[in-house]
């Protein structure tokens, strides 16, 4: 766990890609995790060829959850709404590398969940769940 | 798979420590009060302490280790439970008894749904855990309680039951009867209650811990049960409910663990089945009937309920033998339609007397109105005496039930 | 007269197996989480161990000698609760935890005695448990919920309480703070506020694991803790009221053993406390917490108290050495004041990220709101680390807090 | 316990003394033992002169609550009500003999504390409870 800590999870922590806010976002959706508290809120926005143009992320959280979020938005532009709706936990699991703790598998997770549930534009089950 | 170990009660007995060890009159320990509460395996016992020496710690907020290790372990009792009966773990709520589990929806869905003029069905069979809540409730919202009647078998009267549920939005009925072992016709109730959009609750206080007994297949609405009646702990037990009512319902305690976001003055609630958990669940307790699920799963249900009609079949015969010097059996007599407990009277020996003459012979019998005062009132029956028997009984704590109730005649002179 | 023992937390550590033992990554376990429930000696471990091996039955009713066995020992506990904490035994009514007997007294007493209009007054402190019944309460009954304000070092300000109470029927208020360790003057709000004729819940779950506590010259109306935060099992907690409430409160759950006749139509109550214990109680639980009251009482509560204001101060001071490094120290920073917790945020490195580089350390510490997010959102901090002590504590344990802390400032590079 | 059962108190058992109703009595009380539902009722008749004249008792119950009831209507004629309100357990306890568990003491109690409630005129407590 010490491990995962490393310098670009901090550094996406510190200074998180496609951070903050649309004008007018195509879809939105804001979520907390029940288990902290910390709160992400992604908004999208859709071009004509129903592809996602824009991203962006707003919230409060660990490194874990902030650095995930993040790391995410930097790979959506380019999808459908279908696609981002069907993203897996493995996405995440691939950026950030392993070592993550299963109590802390939910902070890694929020970005994931809340940008899903605003492509399907109902809450989402818990990627992790989805296993 | 598990494999599935075949068993009988003799054999079983040394897993129970406590029929291990002889009474202070030095006789060997002769537990017939099962329906009352269970004995437990080691394996239960040896799952509380290991809680508590290795891994005990706050669930779902905790990042430590111990924390996730109990977390998972709690969450993993609840899909044992969830698996033993057939339905999903979200639909698994803990309650510290089946008598929580039903106040948890007489509260939450009977204050919301059960209005002035409505009418709630329950029968006479019903422990009062399964009556006073529904009672208190239709007093509260000028509710009517009404009946279904019970021969003098104790068999549910199914005849006018159509009649019986003309406005009903609730009927509450026991899948096993604790007085008289009656296997009510749940399956058929649930069938033509919801027929006429009846919600039902089934009380499986006695249904679980001694038959197969798969919730998603009988279709009921709301099952409670208690894990101390089934080789678990003491202070667990669950309400098992239909997702979409689970979502629709209020939370019923308020606290941590319940809730999504808090501010000063407003709320909104965790998702199902967390919303019903306030407060610091019974972590320990909610991990041991794992265990015992476990344990009876790895006897397999339908063994132990072939084991309980061998001992019911048994049991009837033997206390027939008694009926000349006085002796009542009641109940349906039917090992087929009955399980686990026989209540009877003997003579004119009061049923306090006979526990407490067996009692000094190590026999443990139950005796009184157990829970069922009205049911008593309407049979005419002051008090009985019932035995009730488990995976751990034999034919020898049998004989020794008989023995004890010859003494009992000598000396009451009977 | 029981003898007290002169302990510090090095010598207590070999009476809980947990903290012998190593964890998964070979560390000695530093456990500094028992603000969310502490861990339990052999002796409550024992106890659970015994009650099944050799007396487990239900209580109240058996005629048998393990009836009668179990009977006496679950009443003896609460004559146990009911002297460690200076009240009478019939007025100590068990509850899983904390957080039901709050819910309790807002379905009883609040449902019959709060009303459109009414004012209840808690404090910005409150754990969710004892803020959202109330909060639900006051949203049922169309009454208002005010707050006793909190300042920046977390305690309350009561200038204005005469002021804050003009029409209020019901306070309650946190004994001590589980996120900061206040310990709030309980003995002059209740003396304030029954001047004015409002009844006085106090919630102890944070106050009777450390503190001597005497509920009956607190004067409390009502008095809510839970078991396993003072080295009891899970599953047990208790409410304690005055006699003449208790009498008059309705009933809570319906079912067994709380009544007293029961008809098909009418019923009865049993005697307080039991007709607020309805179905079968957590009998092994309650047995285990007057265990762990019987250990603390060996040590001594003011023992056990001027144990952890020696922790507080010196985790204090080593906390402070962090401080140019960015550490912030939240609440009263007064040992003499505070007790057994400590919340902090360290730089920019989130409350979850510090706990899971102290876990691979294993140092247990709680990140997050801490069940009182609207304190959280007032104090603008969107979590903290909290860590919190006990009498198995030591100065070592902080010692490796402070080391676990600078590896994870290297870590984060703050 | 098994020698509890003695001549005597079979004897009052299946003849109690005492037995049945008054037509107008002066204090009468009726309770049911919440453990187990057996249930007795208490009429006692007060002369002029303040004492107890006469007393019956009715109900169901056990060997040891229907024999300690039937002998305890033979000891209370001639007290006054003040007396009957101070009787003890110790009173039953001479009059069953030893050997009564304690799981069955309520039974035992049970005249008693009915008795008692009639004298007082409000619901007496146990009489075990009050040493
Ligand atoms: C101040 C306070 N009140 C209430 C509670 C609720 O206790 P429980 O979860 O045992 O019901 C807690 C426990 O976290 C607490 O710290
Ligand atoms: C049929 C039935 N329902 C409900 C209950 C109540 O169970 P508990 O006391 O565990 O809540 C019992 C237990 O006696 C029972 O036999």
């Amino acid at each position: 766990m010490d491990d995962f800590y490393r310098d670009y999870i901090l550094e996406h922590y510190r200074n998180p890609h496609n951070f903050g806010k649309l004008d007018a976002p195509t879809a939105t959706a804001e979520q907390t995790n029940p288990l902290c508290g910390d709160r992400i809120r992604m908004d999208l926005l859709v071009g004509d060829d129903g592809l996602v143009a824009d991203v962006r992320f707003s919230g409060k959280g660990c490194a874990i959850s902030q650095a995930s979020a993040s790391m995410l938005t930097d790979e959506i532009r380019g999808k459908t709404l279908e696609e981002v709706a069907r993203l897996g936990k493995d996405v995440i699991l691939e950026n950030v590398g392993i070592g993550i703790s299963p109590t802390r598998m939910k902070c890694a997770m929020l970005g994931l969940r809340v940008l899903k549930s605003a492509a399907i534009g109902s809450i989402a089950s818990w990627p992790d769940e989805d296993a | 798979m598990i494999e599935t170990r075949t068993f009988n009660g003799t054999t079983l007995r040394k897993d129970f420590p406590i029929l291990a060890q002889p009474t202070s009159r030095g006789k060997r320990l002769v537990y017939l009060d099962s329906a009352a509460t269970s004995q437990k395996p080691q394996a239960v016992i040896d799952t509380l302490d290991r809680y508590y020496r290795e891994y005990n710690a706050n669930i779902h907020r905790g990042v430590y280790e111990i924390a996730a290790r109990a977390t998972d372990a709690y969450e993993h009792a609840r899909a044992t439970v969830a698996t033993f009966l057939g339905v999903h773990s979200r639909d698994v709520v803990f309650t510290r008894n089946a008598t929580e589990a039903i106040n948890l929806v007489a509260y939450s869905w009977g204050n919301r749904n059960i209005g002035s003029g409505d009418v709630v069905l329950i029968s006479e069979l019903e422990h009062h855990s399964n009556l006073v809540p529904w009672l208190r409730l239709c007093e509260r919202k000028g509710a009517t309680l009404r009946y279904i009647p019970v021969d003098a078998n104790g068999r549910l009267l199914l005849d006018d039951l159509d009649e019986r549920l003309r406005g009903v939005k609730l009927v509450a009925v026991t899948h096993v009867s604790n007085t008289l072992g009656t296997i009510n016709p749940v399956e058929e109730i649930i069938r033509r209650a919801h027929a006429v959009g009846a919600f039902v609750l089934i009380d499986g206080a006695q249904a679980v811990p001694h038959l197969a007994v798969n919730i998603a297949e009988l279709d009921a609405d709301f099952y409670a049960f208690s894990g101390h009646k089934m080789l678990g702990p003491t202070g667990i037990g669950a309400l098992i409910a239909t997702h979409a009512i689970l979502e629709e319902m209020d939370p019923f305690l308020y606290g941590g663990d319940m809730i999504g976001t808090v501010g000063y003055h407003s709320v909104s609630f965790n998702d199902v089945p967390y919303k019903f958990e306030a407060g610091t669940a019974s972590i320990a307790d909610a991990i041991g009937l794992g265990t015992a699920i476990d344990y009876l799963t790895a006897l397999g249900m339908d063994a132990v309920a072939a084991h309980e009609r061998d001992l019911s079949a048994y049991a009837l015969t033997r206390l027939a033998e008694l009926e000349p010097r006085g002796l009542a059996i009641y109940g349906p007599r039917d090992p087929a339609t009955m399980c686990g407990a026989i209540s009877f009277n003997f003579a004119d020996v009061h049923a306090h007397d006979l526990a407490s003459i067996l009692d000094t012979q190590g026999i443990c019998i139950r005796a009184g109105h157990h829970c069922t005062m009205p049911l008593m009132e309407k049979m005419g029956w002051s008090a009985t005496a019932r035995a009730s028997f488990y995976v751990y009984n034999d034919h020898d704590d049998i004989d020794a039930l008989i023995d004890g109730l010859k003494t009992a005649a000598t000396i009451f002179k009977v």
